[in-house]
């Protein structure tokens, strides 16, 4: 009963993707500016005739309706089309740039939960006291920061300044990761290949908490007001009354249940941490989706803005879901 | 409460900006390019802040960027509740065909990316001030209208609600007059987050150069476009920074308050 | 095996300190069942939670002393709290729909009690000893449950409390309370989240399990008649005060103070010669503004002026105490008396 | 701190001090991705710059834009159509084989054949308009045989890289995008496009083994980031700076700057079609109202060079003889006067991002001429379409010419209607002159027809002349032999790393 | 209520009540049928269905689930009189009485106000019908708007009839209010100002605003302390004589049931198994679940207590419809196949009507 609720929801995912592919199609070809035009850049020699030619070979003389046709075609045996620009296949392109965004975006989660869960149930535990009150201060900082400053300035205080953490990229030149999943952290575990954990952990550092310090502000934010009004609930008092120690109270009665809402958020927020990467991946020189998404736009580069839009939006239709599945483990009465 | 003050300061700075103002924020004199501010070697007091990279004076382009950067704030997420809250009371009071059809919209908005989608829309609209706003308000009602339904759905089924159909209310005027002052203070609460937020977007679009257009002075394309000059003259994007995180910080403690007393009120006896 | 002497607890609030429970007095007997009746508000959950030491802040003990067979529990530390908690002091709450983890299997809800305070305790430790202790404590879990009229235990052991009825959920909490054999069962309005006839069955397991085991009881509700059929004892609370307390026939045949009188002619009783009910007037003081004085007063059919002063118990006979100015020994008000000879 | 190159492990080791590191890694931090590693499959500046150190082409350019022998040692112009290439013997490609005519051939035919790489035209076909077919004569010696002569061949041939014929024959056009061989100074050992591209010393390098063995381009988009990297020994040579930043760089001193002169005009573009800018006079106007020298001076630190007309300063047929508008706002009032603007008029100036600070100031610089100008930077692919159409005022835009010649730069820009052709400009007797630009070949002819052109656009003055900007890269001190070139190639084959 | 009703109680033959103008309920056997029925509930059917999707059929072989919150209830109510209806919690009698009144449609069936059917109505019809057909909630705070004054709470109803004079407006909430034993300088207060009892008035004030000649009163004093729901209990007894008001009178308390009604009609899982006079009911419960019901009322007096029937069996859900008799699984009485092969029949003998096997 359970997995036919799920594989409803996984069913139901379907017609938004193909809302998303429609959406993006027309929107693309709506939008003013020519690929060929922007592809051929500012100077050099290029020929009507070539600009022709291109035109051709992209398909982009023919009505929109034939074009549209053709991608959804081509799109339902999974083939996400060309990059216009970098002339490769678009699943190819999101292949290669795909594990450090999805890196990234753990890794800026984990941060997020991390600092957040805790500063939260700290504060419900102690409202209104002073670390209270700075505590929420802060997480209010954390939101009120456009990201890219952040970035800079933590880049320069720790990276230039004191060289606590490199400036830029994912790795430093001369250690080598094997791929297995793309995601250098756990490959480096994988491998037992420390030396180069330890570098990735460097890298990845300050990008992550640059993305996720929004997130950890808003996560320890609804954590704080869920515990408060969980600490309330009777079945924590209940608790107390059994005779059990105040940890195993508020670690296993009351935050199982106040993490509901938190879990729901973090679904929420999964979508703005994808799509606020960019910033970060351009401050930090981390080779993510995020920079393909903005280049392909401004490029026109129609088939890659297609594919990773498809991409992100699939993303988040696929975390909400497993938030959905997460959120009936958290709280049974959802369970059928 | 403390977050309600500076948000008047900065309201009555925004609007007193031609008066306080010690220069023209669009006059740059060259000569003057990335002066420091006052207080350090090389400033002086004629321009407290020091100057841009046009040689404008920092105080007067942050002065006049409050005006701009409130009003995007306060607009954009003004007409984002207004959207939500007429579709969300609508479908979350009838239901149906309508409700359907708009929650599939906004699940399909909700499915894109804001940034990713603001850019797009900026690049399909071009940039200004006017499609700056409705790059962001074309998805930004999608939260609010999430809520106000869900709230609508909640408050229906109360006895109140039932007591006003008994009286033979229409049910406009039972959406209206009786279920919104109701959840219209959650609305409020999420609006003072997106209040911030929507400024923020706009940083973050004029760190991509899809921003307000300059020499207008918005305080997030001040800081995107000053970030070239961190190392060399860090106050240029520093300073509005402040001004920003400052504003953006009081409009979320003035949230957090509003949902105290909002939650006080209803919860007293 | 409780008494309960001069106890003031204070919630401080914005409008001042609330009393909500003030100078009051009680004892159990092993073995005796205890009812706490009042209005709601008056102070009777924040008496029993005082006896587990589970007031919640902004609440605070002011004064007084709860002696638990022969110990202070005010002096508690932290550690012996969770000894009596669930083990020798069990409790029952209001709503068994909200007070049941909704995210634990009630088996392992249960369990919990006999695991914290180690009820039943392993010989060896190890992993395979680990395992036989939760067997074993399992298995005393599904004798609880079947004790406390469950059926089919073993699959309901795996249930979760929103797949119970609300009576089947009261029953788990009652459960939990037994597990640890306490000495002294506290009940906080145990029947009024449920139906009549389901009411009926709870309170003939709680009857039976004070007659099997012995087991001490402290019953708060707000139905006179529960009081009656259930209690040895009652004693009736107002505005956090015990206004009057004795043996149930006692109080319910011979009530003295004013308001146990007047609450129990606004019961409607179930007689063919129909009984105009009279209502008491007026609402319950708000405990902010209680001052030294009667807090009945306002309501009160006798009020004079003996009752602008603080009103100590009177003893009408060996069981039998009253907190009234008609009765106060020595009192001036004989025109007071003289009403009260009337009633 | 952490950097993986052992260049700088020894920061008290002065640079003077002749000894180099043989077994240095060099890192390069670049502003955006390599979009391929098909030396044919690509239309991107920077993707070039980062190839050309694994590939070389026949001829190469120098920094002062002269062409050099590369793989090519001779070369003569037999026939107006005809170009014969005598080639080195010496040339081996990093897989071992030695490269022949017949690789040539493989080469231009790969790009100049419809359809040629896995299906689809090479997008630097376009660079190679002239050239009908490319033969062998024998082993080292091609013949490139032209549709009609074309005058700029030598400046184009730079543009192209050799490949061999028999690996790409064996891996395929897949194969060869993936782990591509060159003739170059370094052979490519590993490349992540978005993230890193390794390199690593070829030691059979005809031009003599590059002295630093592992080389690397890091892509670091965010300006300050790239800086940033350099000072914190994370990179040891960046590109793309801005003139205020580079300032705070010289001050460093571990670090060097180096400039360049660029190969790229920035211009105010005025649409002649619509008033105000119709008229003559308002156009030499705007030309008297903008002071482009403290514009230079103020916003470009100096790092660019005044252009008088529409051309670079040492590009091919330059008129010398042209004098920059003179700043006088007195004059500029003078002529808006008598254009019948006395009190000015509303003005918007375009730009892209890049070029929005100068816009500003000069719009800055227009509001104090009476003109009440202001900006609008707009995302290009909005842009470029508006302007085509000529549904815009003003533009300040900028258009490369890394070859230093006009027929790139006048054609596309003054033609009527052609593809740059932004101001909507329409002079046919300039439109005559350039056309003919385009075919004649004697060097001397051509001087004077272009010049003869862009009197007539000075004249005109459909622009505000503008600047080209230097080229400014900055590198650690302890990288030696590395330079700026004005087509912005990121040589490397020269540079060493002091020990 | 019972005030006069007692007194037909008491000298059942001889006295026509003076004390008020209303029409006496001649309850003498078989006596309420002279009476024409103020409201006729006929076969009412109320049933929430909750649709399976596509999916959860086809794999799950889920069923639609549907909750036969009210099926199949038909009975009348007099003019004048109290009619108590008791129930388990979830037994549909708030669904029931939500019915009564229109504030949802009926599945199945008709209810007929003075021989009109109203679920017919529409438009200004509907809205006269609710006009007369009010309600009174069980959660008194709940059931107020907490953004609004009272004064603007009761107003509404004022609006509602017609009445938009200010003048006249005002006029008629000070009399509303005073009359439901709050003053006027309450009618600027919130609603979270008032305690339940007060609230509970309110909500009495917005339904006698409107006029009515009918109430439900949906476990009006289920919410309040006792000392309160006395005060309430005889507030409501005070209007029904002044205005002729008839009731339907919603609780679980059977003491208080007792106390207003006239008749009291009993409901389990959706359908009426009893109804009878009050006193007839409570001295001669004929199904074995009222019997149940009124031995487990915890009753102050002993001389009132009964011998408690302790049921056995847990409740079953309105969503399950089990051949046969909806009680069987409870049942102290069973007699065989027949109580769960067959659903009983209503059965009338003398106004007392059952449905039961043992009865025939
Ligand atoms: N956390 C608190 N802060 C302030 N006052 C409180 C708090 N908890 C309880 N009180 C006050 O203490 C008094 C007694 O509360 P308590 O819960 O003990 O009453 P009760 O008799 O159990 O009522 P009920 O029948 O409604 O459960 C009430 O007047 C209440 O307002
Ligand atoms: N809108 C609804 N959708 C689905 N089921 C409903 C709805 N409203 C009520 N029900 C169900 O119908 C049944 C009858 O509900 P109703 O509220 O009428 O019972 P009740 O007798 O008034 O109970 P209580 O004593 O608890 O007020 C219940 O099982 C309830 O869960
Ligand atoms: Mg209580
Ligand atoms: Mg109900």
């Amino acid at each position: 009963m359970r997995s036919v609720k799920i594989l409803e929801r996984i069913l139901g995912t379907i017609p938004i993707m193909i809302g998303v592919a429609l959406v993006v199609f027309i929107f693309m070809r709506f939008t003013p500016g020519d690929p060929i035009d922007l592809m051929m850049g500012n100077s050099g020699n290029v020929s009507q005739q070539e600009v022709d030619n291109l035109r051709a070979q992209f398909n982009l003389d023919q009505p929109i309706y034939v074009q549209l046709k053709e991608y959804l075609g081509n799109l339902v045996q999974g083939d996400l089309g060309e990059s216009f620009k970098k002339r490769r296949p678009v699943a190819e392109l999101i292949g290669e740039t795909l594990p450090a965004t999805i890196e990234l975006a753990l890794a800026a989660c984990l941060f997020s939960m991390i600092v957040g869960i805790p500063i939260g149930i700290y504060s419900a535990l102690k409202q209104n006291s002073l670390i209270d009150r700075a505590n929420m201060g802060t997480a209010f900082l954390g939101i009120s920061m456009p990201p890219f400053w952040l970035g800079i300035v933590l880049m320069f205080i720790f990276s230039v300044s004191l060289g606590f953490t490199p400036v830029k990229g994912r790795l430093d030149f001369g250690i080598d990761i094997q791929h297995i999943t793309g995601l250098y952290m756990i490959d480096s575990v994988l491998t037992g290949n420390w030396e180069g954990f330890r570098n990735a952990f460097m890298h990845l550092l300050l990008p992550a908490v640059t993305l996720g310090a929004a997130m950890a502000s808003i996560i320890s934010r609804i954590t704080r007001s869920s515990m408060l009004e969980v600490l309330q609930m009777d079945y924590v008092t209940l608790a107390r009354a059994k005779g059990l120690k105040e940890s195993k109270v508020i670690l296993k009665h009351a935050l199982r249940n106040g993490l509901i809402p938190t879990v729901t958020v973090i679904g929420l927020e999964i979508g703005a941490l994808l799509g606020g990467n960019m910033i970060v991946e351009t401050v930090f020189g981390w080779p993510g989706l995020g920079r393909l998404a903005v280049e392909s736009i401004f490029n026109r580069d129609y088939p890659l803005v297609q594919g990773v839009v498809m991409f992100y939006a699939f993303t988040f239709v696929l975390a909400n879901l497993i938030v959905d599945v997460v959120y009936t483990y958290l709280n049974p009465k959802l369970r059928m | 409460m403390s977050g309600g003050i500076i948000i008047v300061i900065y309201i009555l700075v925004a609007v007193f900006a031609p008066v306080i103002a010690p220069h023209s924020p669009y006059a740059g004199d060259l000569a003057d390019r990335l002066k420091p501010p006052a207080w350090i070697e090389g400033g002086q007091w004629s321009h407290l802040f020091g100057a841009d990279e046009q040689g404008m004076d920092l105080l007067s382009r942050i002065l006049y960027g409050a005006r701009i950067s409130i009003v995007i704030g306060l607009l954009a997420t003004a007409i984002s509740i207004a959207i939500g809250t007429v579709l969300g009371l609508i479908s979350g009071y009838y239901r149906g065909w309508f409700d359907t059809v708009v929650s599939r919209f906004a699940d399909l908005l909700l499915a894109f990316p804001f940034l990713i989608f603001a850019i797009g829309m900026m690049a399909f609209l071009g940039p200004g001030f006017n499609n700056l706003i409705l790059a962001l308000t074309f998805k930004g009602w999608v939260e609010f209208f999430r809520i106000i339904r869900g709230e609508v759905m909640v408050e229906k089924t109360k006895e109140y609600v039932e007591a006003a159909k008994a009286l033979g209310r229409p049910g406009i005027a039972i959406m209206v007059k009786e279920i919104l002052p109701n959840i219209i203070h959650s609305v409020v609460v999420l609006g003072t987050l997106r209040f911030g937020y929507m400024m923020i977007m706009e940083a973050s679009l004029s760190f991509l150069g899809l921003g307000i257009q300059p020499p207008t002075p918005a305080w997030g394309s001040m800081i995107a476009t000053g970030r070239e000059y961190m190392l060399n003259a860090w106050w240029v994007s520093t300073i509005p920074g402040i001004f920003l995180v400052i504003l953006v910080l009081s409009i979320n403690l003035l949230g957090e308050g509003l949902r105290d007393i909002t939650d006080h009120r209803l919860k007293a006896k | 095996m409780l008494e309960i002497n001069n106890l003031t607890i204070g919630y401080a609030t914005a409008g001042g300190v609330v009393k909500a429970v003030n100078e009051v007095n009680f004892s159990v007997k092993p073995g005796q069942i205890v009812g706490l009746v009042g209005e709601s508000g008056c102070g009777k959950s924040t008496a029993l939670f005082s006896i587990m030491g589970l007031i919640k802040s902004p609440g605070k003990i002011v004064g007084g002393e709860i002696i638990y067979n022969g110990q202070n529990l005010a002096n508690n530390t932290a550690e012996q709290w969770r000894n009596i908690r669930g083990k020798e002091i069990a409790m029952i709450f209001q709503d068994p729909m909200t007070t049941l983890n909704p995210a634990y299997k009630v088996g392992n809800q249960i369990r919990e009690v006999l695991q914290t305070h180690r009820v039943i305790e392993p010989k060896k430790k190890g992993w395979l000893q680990r395992f036989n202790l939760k067997q074993q404590e399992k298995e005393r879990v599904l004798t609880l449950m079947r004790e406390v009229g469950i059926s089919a235990p073993e699959q309901r052991y795996e249930s979760y409390p929103h797949e119970f009825s609300g009576g089947m959920q009261q029953r788990i909490l009652i459960a939990m309370g037994l597990a640890c054999n306490p000495s002294l069962l506290l009940a906080d309005e145990p029947t009024t989240a449920l139906d009549v006839t389901i009411q009926a069955q709870i309170l003939d397991l709680l009857k039976r399990i004070n007659k099997e085991h012995g087991t001490s009881m402290i019953i708060v509700t707000h139905d006179l008649g529960m009081a009656a059929e259930f209690c040895h004892e009652v004693a009736v609370m107002y505005a956090g005060q015990i206004v009057e307390r004795g043996p149930t026939d006692l109080i319910i045949e011979n009530p003295k103070h004013p308001y146990t009188q007047g609450l129990l002619k606004s019961i409607p009783h179930i007689t063919n010669t129909r009984q105009k009910i009279e209502p008491i007037p007026g609402t319950v003081i708000d405990l902010t503004k209680l001052g030294n004085e009667c807090a009945f007063m306002a309501r009160c059919p006798h009020a004079g002026a003996a009752c602008h002063k603080h009103i100590s118990m009177t003893q009408i006979n060996e069981e039998h105490q009253v907190r009234c100015a008609l009765y106060e020994r020595g009192s001036e008000a004989s025109g007071l008396q003289q009403a009260a000879g009337h009633l | 701190s952490n950097n993986g190159s052992k260049s700088t492990d020894n920061p008290n080791d002065k640079a003077s001090t002749a000894s180099t590191n043989e077994s240095a890694s060099v890192l390069v931090g670049i502003k955006g991705p390599v979009l391929s590693l098909d030396p044919a499959n690509y239309r991107d500046r920077l993707t070039e710059s980062v190839l050309r150190n694994v590939f070389d082409g026949l001829v190469t350019v120098d920094e002062k834009g002269v062409i050099k022998p590369a793989i090519a040692e001779s070369w003569e112009n037999t026939t107006p159509t005809e170009w014969v290439f005598k080639l080195r013997k010496d040339v081996k490609f990093h897989d071992g084989t030695a490269l022949k005519a017949e690789d040539v051939k493989f080469t231009f035919d790969r790009i100049l054949k419809e359809n040629g790489i896995d299906g689809k035209t090479s997008p630097r076909k376009g660079l190679l308009e002239g050239v009908k077919e490319v033969q062998v004569v024998d082993d080292y010696t091609v013949k490139f045989v032209l549709n009609n002569p074309w005058p700029i061949l030598l400046t184009m041939l730079p543009l192209q890289q050799i490949i061999p014929k028999a690996y790409a024959e064996k891996v395929g056009d897949k194969g060869l995008a993936e782990k591509p061989v060159g003739a170059g100074p370094f052979k490519l050992v590993k490349a992540k496009m978005d993230e890193r591209i390794e390199m690593a010393r070829f030691d059979d390098y005809y031009g003599g083994a590059p002295k630093i063995k592992n080389l690397a381009f890091d892509v670091i988009p965010e300006a300050s980031s790239r800086i940033g990297a350099l000072k914190a020994g994370e990179v040891q040579r960046i590109h793309d700076l801005s003139p205020s930043l580079s300032k705070t760089l010289m001050a460093d001193p571990e670090i060097d700057v180096k400039t360049v002169e660029g190969t790229r005009v920035y211009m105010l573009q005025m649409n002649v079609q619509k008033a105000p800018f119709d008229n003559v006079k308002v156009r030499q106007a705007m030309n008297h109202a903008v002071n482009m020298d403290a514009i230079i001076d103020k916003i470009l630190n100096n790092y660019a060079t005044r252009l008088a007309g529409p051309m670079l300063s040492n590009a091919f047929a330059l008129d010398t003889s042209l004098k920059p508008y003179e700043y006088s706002p007195e004059k500029a009032k003078q002529l808006l006067a008598e254009a019948g603007y006395p009190k000015g008029f509303p003005v918007v100036i375009d730009s892209d991002a890049n070029n929005k600070e100068v816009a500003e100031a000069v719009a800055a610089q227009l509001r104090d001429s009476g003109i009440e100008a202001s900006t609008r930077v707009w995302d290009v692919g909005v842009l470029k379409p508006m302007l085509l159409k000529g549904e815009r005022q003003m533009f300040m835009g900028d258009w490369g010419n890394s070859t230093l010649d006009p027929f790139d730069f006048l054609n596309p820009n003054f033609i009527t209607k052609d593809r740059a052709n932004y101001s909507q400009y329409s002079n046919p007797r300039v439109d005559e002159l350039l056309k003919q630009g385009a075919t004649e070949i004697d060097a001397e002819k051509r001087k004077a027809i272009y010049k003869e052109a862009q009197q007539l656009i000075y004249k005109d003055a459909p622009w505000v002349f503008g600047f080209s900007k230097k080229e400014i890269e900055a590198g650690v001190k302890k990288l030696q032999g590395w330079s700026p070139t004005p087509d912005g190639s990121l040589y490397m084959s020269k540079a060493s790393v002091s020990k | 209520m019972k005030s006069i009703k007692s007194v037909v109680h008491c000298t059942r033959e001889e006295v026509k009540p003076v004390a008020s103008s209303k029409q006496p309920v001649t309850s003498d056997i078989g006596g309420s049928s002279r009476q024409e029925p103020l409201i006729r509930v006929q076969n009412v059917k109320k049933h929430y269905r909750q649709n399976a999707s596509f999916l959860e059929k086809m794999l799950a072989r889920q069923k639609d689930k549907v909750v036969y919150a009210v099926d199949d209830v038909s009975f009348d109510i007099y003019p004048g009189e109290t009619l108590g209806l008791v129930g388990e919690s979830g037994c549909g009698k708030s669904t029931l009485g939500r019915t009564v009144i229109q504030l949802h449609e009926a599945t199945e069936g008709r209810i007929l106000y003075r021989n009109q059917d109203v679920s017919k109505l529409s438009g200004d019809d509907l809205h006269k019908y609710r006009q007369k057909n009010q309600i009174i909630f069980q959660n008194p705070y709940a059931s107020l708007n907490p953004r609004k004054t009272v004064r603007d709470i009761i107003k509404v109803a004022l609006v509602s009839r017609g009445i938009t004079k200010h003048s006249d407006q005002e006029a008629e909430l000070r009399q509303l209010i005073e009359q439901v034993g709050l003053s006027q300088r309450h009618l600027d207060n919130y609603p979270h100002q008032f305690s339940g009892g007060q609230r509970q008035r309110i909500g009495i004030a917005r339904a006698l605003a409107m006029k009515p000649d009918f109430i439900v009163a949906d476990e009006p004093v289920s919410a309040l302390d006792v000392s309160v729901q006395a005060q309430i209990v005889n507030l409501l007894e005070e209007l029904q004589e002044q205005y002729e008001l008839t009731f339907l009178f919603v609780a679980h308390d059977l003491s208080v049931v007792h106390y207003v009604s006239d008749r009291v009609a009993v409901m389990y899982l959706g359908q009426l198994i009893e109804l009878a006079e009050t006193t007839e009911l409570f001295n001669n419960p004929q199904h074995p679940y009222t019997q149940a019901l009124l031995s487990s009322i915890p009753v102050v007096n002993k001389s009132e207590r009964r011998e408690r029937i302790i049921l056995q069996g847990s409740v079953s859900t309105p969503l399950e419809q089990p051949k046969g008799c909806l009680f069987q699984n409870r049942c102290m009485h069973r007699i065989g196949d027949i109580c769960s092969q067959e659903r009983p029949k209503w059965v009338e003998h003398n106004g007392h009507g059952v449905a039961c096997h043992l009865i025939r």
